[in-house]
């Protein structure tokens, strides 16, 4: 190697390692205001759904920074840090941002990554760092008394599955008529999909429904054999709980086998404009539930796309993806935690909250139906309250949509899982964890 | 056994597609002597930049001859700046390369083009229709009828033609066939150029099917048992090594994934070519070498 | 003296193509035996047999008292056959000494935990593996080259190295192929004194391949003419070169 | 008939007891102690520690393992993170279902049934040789993840099949904290590459390094080829099921199937690419690359604020074209690994030194 080729590589070596030291410091000083760690993933397989759920997360955010003047008058702080969905990336941004940023305190973390959010499950206890997630938290940490800092807020799939089945048997005729009706869950086979062989075993126990399960490898790019068997079983239902590309072949292989698209409800993960719109026509009828619901015609929607959007201010660059079942996930995420900060505030000032806040914060919140009006996101959201017993949120809720071949229709109204069904079961899954890992759970004092 | 069948017919389309992917790899295996990681990076991008054009109104036969170019022009890059800087060097670094050139490649696509789900209508229907109490799509069909139009046209073109000839003695000996004037940076490019045809054409039917995104790019790895059962040097190997593959993983996936409580299409179709690798080692269609010392 | 090696009606072919035809012959113990015969008489092929590198399609195969139709390369080695190469075939990121070393490998009696902790029989093994190697490395002057990494060193060092690798582990039967290829006269008669001296100091049975005739009528003591794999002629060298049949076949052409 | 063995060891070839490399190496090592011991926990942040110091090691050990079968065996593998995973959830399990057993012995024996599945998955070696041997591994690599996948009860029936660290305990430290959990991969690493050294330096290692030059020659002499390929496995396969446990417990804090998946794979093989075949210290340069080129990219992007010219996700989709880039820059440029540079580095200052 010559010597001008290694002193030019010397060079630019020197440049980058320059530059991870003085990186952070030639950023803004964020004395004063709140750090939002925006754990990205730009990258990779899973990026087309990322990309609208940033833009939604941001666009909120910057809603309130510019419109609303911050909460309470404390600005936001957005920071984003690329974790291409792996755990080794995402747990280096949490060791970067953990602690605040150039002043800017952390209040909570949100991983956007089931796996990252049981990675960080340790250190976050370690750290006392709430890490919270949306609809993709680990079910067992609703219990708050052992899991003191995981927050799996608004949805988990144990719900998901029981809203489903209420689903059809208000189809069928009634709970009662459920007997003999078979219904074939196709799952993603991973930690995420086989998550509801446990419930919907118990629910089939109750109703009498015959339930029947299968499983779709990694990514699921073929899935001929599957929807043979589903086919050859005679399944009248099929609970579609897919991810990334397996979701729009699903829909595609059961029009190659004849199998009626709307008799498949998809999964939250299945039931994005991304899930359906590939599979064509094929998907006109595709029934999902949704926690997130789609569209424009809501009140704070319509502020972000007068103040942001149109404004030119949007993270969005294909603003045809405004409104979409990401972009609004994105929008009730960032709810949760400007909700959290105020919550947070009303007891601790009006300041930039520590962790220890944004714990006590996300513990206690309570987004009622009052202020779910005063936000503008009646029917986008559902009521959420926490509680030490309950970081999930009490009352977990979710609607049915149908795909009509360029967007979504929403069929239903929130419909409500029953609070008491699987709490037990959950509550002596969070003991039996508690007890391997030699956790004291904590005793309730605070409230 | 109508079940059964259906079974084995949906399978053995499947594997039909498995080995038209397998086909790309089996061309620049027998030009470069390497597993192409990037052929699944390079069925990625052709249906991306394909998909991309139609969807700014240039017509189907438009965007295809743009995309075919586009994938020409790959080739002689890849040829400039991978291959010959890293000629006579071990199979595993050039492997590791294509590794690396698929990491470029699909980066590069996504960087200019999003990272988007698009959807790709070939106007071919993709819905069953009975055949005798069998159902089977006609895209099935028709897709099937490309692949074995392509085969055919390329065995007549590796057969027939200078082109062909050349190709096949520089992957029986690469030294001597440059000894009689072969040049081998014109046959890389012209076969990479052809595999990215293949890739093209791949891309479509793919995508067709399971829409245009990232994971198009992992058709790679179902692409190796296939390779490993068929033989590397072989194109008429690819397409019984798929077939094979694509049978025997809908077979298996049906009456064995019960007993084991789970899908087993992962790996099955690994363990099978280990299972040839130990029975020929060399698979089905492909030359046993021999050893001199 | 009585035979040590002793072939029987060996054939071989590739794809078809036959090698070597019915081939018979023997090698006294302690004698120098050459094989002679164009390219592609299927001279390195027969050695391919006899050290197990290639099986042979019939006939069989006795070395020392054991008789054998097809052999495994290490099971060769343990019997005592060693072997050169016409080709490079040194292992080539290693030193010199580790080359000889690694020609011991068929005495290594440690398991392979004493191997790695080097414990048991292991030190014993270390000392005297490298008192051996360096002996073969004196022996053949490869002194100044002991801790070169062989691929620097010039060719006829690596055909020396070659030979010290397959001497080392002090094999009954040494199979030479074409040990002096590309020397110039005086690296070949340095390496024919060699080998003679090998063969005297150790007894050691050799059967080699060597193109140049010059050198193997002064060398073998009995020569084995190959052509198209059959056996043209089996002889003292007074005798081989004055058939009439290998004039015709090979002495008379210029090579 | 005379023979070598009869003759006494010439004495011109016995080596001086104490060398000056020798001395030098002692030197570097005990360095090499201080430095790991006592220099990095005493001024590493907790940052530095658990998002950079610690996967750079664990990954630099990866790289080692793949290095004994790669780079001294010339073997392929292009499963060793299955082969981590099978470490990792072994390792879960003893502490789960065996809890008297102490942490040392937990590493060894989930490092030994890691060594059996290596020496399973090395079978196919003994028929098939270079690339074909990548389907053994790489299948390896999908069969693992099929079944810790498949069959709950690997992760005690985990709901997420994920396994969460246990308490890491040593004579009664708690090694949860950062630097508890440095010092317990700083160790571990430490003993391995001591044993690495051993191994390499041994019979063992000559007799990889001959099969890895030319196999049919390593044969005739009577190198028990066969054997020593599955050995290569095995111990191979006993790193990086050790080094699966340190990924999985001392560094992420948990593991599931999906961890250890084929990128992680890829990620091993380009630490020995760029490291350099058969070499141990390489290794850690491979992986502090591999861990820091993407934080560094990314300090970059965020750095000069191109993330608000340009859209992030385009840029994030620029280092992937950078790192495939620099990779395929390595092979052409540097075939022998970023050590060879140091190597040559440390060679010129030396020749300066001496003139």
């Amino acid at each position: 190697m010559s010597l001008l080729s290694r002193t030019i590589a010397l060079a630019a070596g020197a440049v980058l390692s320059a530059a991870v030291f003085s990186g952070p410091a030639m950023a803004q000083d964020g004395a004063g205001q709140q750090l939002y760690p925006l754990f990205t993933y730009r990258t990779g397989p899973y990026a087309p759904s990322f990309i609208p759920f940033g833009a939604g997360n941001i666009d909120y955010l910057r809603y309130v920074n510019e419109v609303e003047g911050g909460v309470n008058g404390v600005k936001i702080l957005i920071q984003e840090c690329e974790t291409a969905y792996t755990i080794e990336r995402g747990i280096e941004c949490y060791e970067r941002y953990k602690n605040g940023f150039n002043g800017a305190l952390t209040a909570a973390i949100y991983p956007h990554s089931s796996g990252l959010d049981v990675a960080l499950t340790d250190k976050a206890r370690l750290d006392k760092v709430p890490i919270v997630s949306p609809g993709g938290g680990q079910n067992i940490a609703t219990d708050g008394r052992v899991f003191p800092y995981q927050f799996p807020l608004i949805f988990d799939y144990w719900s998901e599955a029981e809203i489903i089945v209420d689903y059809i048997a208000g189809q069928v005729g009634g709970h009662d008529k459920l007997k003999g009706v078979k219904i074939a869950t196709l799952y993603h086979d991973s930690g995420y999909g086989r998550d509801t062989i446990e419930p919907l075993a118990i629910l089939s126990k109750k109703y009498g429904f015959e339930d029947i399960q299968i499983p779709v490898p990694h990514p699921g790019e073929q899935q001929q054999a599957q929807w043979q068997q589903i086919r050859r079983a005679g399944a009248d239902w099929v609970f579609l709980r897919g991810w990334g590309v397996m979701t729009p072949v699903a829909i595609k292989t059961a029009a190659r086998v004849g199998f009626p698209v709307d008799r498949i409800i998809g999964d939250i993960w299945s039931g994005s404009e991304d899930d359906a719109r590939p599979a064509g026509a094929a998907a006109n009828g595709y029934l999902a539930v949704s926690v997130f619901p789609p569209g424009t015609d809501y009140g704070i929607i319509r502020k972000l796309k007068e103040h942001i959007v149109d404004a030119g201010k949007s993270d969005l660059k294909d603003n045809s993806k405004f409104g979409t079942v990401y972009y609004n996930y994105g929008v009730i995420e960032a709810i949760t935690f400007v909700e959290a900060l105020r919550t947070g505030q009303a007891r601790f000032g009006n300041r930039p909250l520590t962790a220890e806040e944004g714990q006590w914060a996300l513990e206690n919140l309570n987004i009622d139906d009052k202020r779910i009006a005063e936000l503008g996101a009646e029917g986008l959201i559902s009521p959420l309250k926490t509680s030490i017993d309950n970081h999930k949120g009490e009352q977990v809720a979710a609607k049915i949509i149908q795909w009509n071949g360029e967007s979504w229709n929403t069929l239903t109204d929130w419909l409500k899982a029953d609070p008491t069904l699987f709490a037990d079961a959950i509550k002596a899954k969070a003991a039996a964890y508690a007890a391997e890992k030699g956790i004291t759970p904590r005793v309730d004092a605070s409230n | 056994m109508a079940f059964f069948l259906e079974t084995l017919i949906a399978g053995l389309f499947a594997g039909l597609m498995y080995g038209l992917v397998a086909i790309g790899f089996v061309l620049i295996y027998k030009a470069s002597g390497v597993f192409n990681f990037a052929q699944g990076a390079m069925v990625f991008l052709a249906a991306l930049v394909f998909v991309s054009l139609v969807e700014r109104g240039i017509p189907f036969w438009g965007a295809f001859a743009l995309t075919a170019l586009l994938m020409a022009i790959v080739a002689v890059a890849v040829e400039a700046l991978v291959l010959r800087p890293l000629r006579n060097r071990d199979p595993l670094t050039l492997f590791m390369a294509t590794l690396g050139l698929s990491f470029v490649i699909d980066g590069t696509a996504q960087f200019f083009l999003g990272t988007d789900v698009h959807m790709l209508d070939l106007g071919i229907d993709d819905i069953a229709q009975d055949y005798g109490g069998i159902l089977v799509s006609r895209f099935d069909i028709v897709a099937s009828l490309i692949v074995i139009a392509l085969v055919a046209v390329l065995a007549a073109v590796f057969s027939k033609t200078r082109m062909g000839i050349s190709l096949r003695a520089v992957a029986d000996d690469t030294l001597a066939a440059q000894s009689i004037g072969i040049r081998l940076p014109v046959i890389w490019r012209i076969v990479w150029s052809v595999a990215g045809f293949v890739a093209l054409v791949a891309g479509l039917l793919w995508g067709a099917r399971q829409g245009v995104q990232f994971s198009l790019s992992l058709v790679t790895l179902k692409a190796l048992p296939v390779l490993i059962i068929g033989g590397f040097s072989s194109i008429p190997g690819a397409i019984v090594g798929g077939l094979i593959v694509g049978a025997s993983e809908a077979l298996a996936d049906i009456y064995l994934g019960p007993i084991v409580n789970g899908s087993v299409s992962t790996w099955f179709a690994y363990i099978l070519a280990v299972a040839f690798l130990l029975i020929r080692p060399a698979g089905l269609f492909g030359d046993r070498e021999i050893e001199r010392v | 003296m009585a035979a040590l090696l002793e072939l029987h009606d060996v054939s071989l072919s590739f794809r078809g193509v036959t090698a070597i035809d019915a081939l018979s012959f023997s090698v006294e113990q302690g004698s120098i035996c050459a094989l002679i015969g164009p390219n592609g008489a299927g001279k390195s092929s027969l050695l391919n047999v006899i050290n197990g590198v290639y099986r042979a399609d019939s006939g069989d195969i006795v070395f020392d008292g054991v008789r054998f139709e097809a052999i495994r390369p290490g099971k060769a080695a343990r019997l005592g056959i060693g072997r050169t190469f016409q080709h490079n075939a040194l292992f080539r990121r290693l030193s010199v000494r580790e080359n000889v070393l690694a020609g011991l490998s068929r005495l290594g009696q440690a398991s392979f935990i004493e191997t790695i902790f080097r414990v048991g029989r292991d030190a014993a093994e270390r000392r005297t593996f490298a008192a051996r190697a360096d002996r073969v490395i004196a022996f053949l002057g490869l002194e100044a080259h002991r801790d070169r990494i062989v691929s620097t060193l010039p060719y006829g060092v690596q055909k020396r190295v070659d030979l010290a690798r397959a001497l080392v582990s002090e094999p009954k039967l040494l199979l030479l192929d074409e040990p002096m290829a590309g020397m110039n006269q005086d690296e070949k008669a340095e390496m024919s004194r060699i080998i003679s001296e090998v063969n005297r100091t150790f007894g050691t049975t050799i059967v080699l391949i060597e193109h140049d005739v010059g050198i193997v009528l002064g060398l073998a003591r009995h020569i084995v003419v190959l052509d198209y794999g059959r056996k043209v002629a089996d002889g003292a060298p007074d005798q081989v070169r004055d058939d009439p049949e290998v004039i015709a076949a090979y002495l008379g052409t210029v090579h | 008939m005379a023979s070598i063995q009869d003759s006494a060891p010439d004495a011109a070839h016995v080596a001086p007891a104490v060398s000056t490399p020798a001395l030098m190496r002692l030197a570097l090592v005990a360095t090499g102690l201080v430095v790991a011991f006592g220099v990095v926990p005493a001024y590493a942040t907790d940052y530095w520690l658990s998002s950079i110091i610690i996967p750079t090691i664990v990954m630099g050990l990866a790289g080692i393992s793949l290095n004994l079968l790669q780079g001294y065996a010339g073997l392929v593998s292009l499963g060793s993170a299955a082969f981590m995973s099978v470490g990792v959830f072994s390792a879960y399990n003893l502490i789960l279902r065996a809890p008297d057993l102490p942490l040392p012995g937990v590493f060894v024996l989930a490092g030994l049934i890691a060594a059996a599945v290596g020496v399973v998955f090395g079978l196919p070696a003994l028929r098939i040789k270079g690339f074909y041997l990548a389907a053994s591994t790489l299948g390896a690599q999908f069969f693992f993840q099929w079944l810790f996948t498949n069959y709950p009860w690997f992760s005690n029936n985990s709901q997420s099949l994920t396994i969460s660290a246990p308490r890491l305990e040593f004579l009664g430290y708690d090694l949860q904290s950062p630097h508890g959990r440095y010092l317990l991969v700083v160790s571990v690493t430490a003993l391995l590459i001591g044993l690495a050294f051993l191994v390499v330096r041994s019979r063992l290692g000559r007799e990889w390094m001959a099969i890895r030059d030319m196999e049919t020659a390593a044969s005739v002499l009577g190198i028990r080829v066969a054997r020593r390929k599955l050995e290569a496995y095995a111990v191979s396969s006993f790193f990086l099921g050790i080094t699966g446990v340190l990924w999985g417990f001392a560094y992420l804090g948990t593991a599931d199937a999906h961890t250890y998946n084929l990128d992680k794979s890829f990620q091993i093989l380009f630490i020995v690419l760029i490291g350099g075949t058969a070499t141990i210290f390489g290794n850690f340069l491979g992986a502090a690359f591999i861990v820091l080129t993407p934080i560094v990219l990314d300090h970059l992007v965020l750095a000069s604020n191109v993330a608000y010219l340009s859209d992030q996700g385009a840029i994030t989709n620029l280092q992937r074209v950078i790192f495939g880039a620099i990779i395929i820059f390595i092979l052409i440029k540097e075939p022998d690994g970023l050590s060879a540079w140091i190597r040559r580095g440390v060679e010129a200052i030396r020749g300066r030194l001496a003139s």
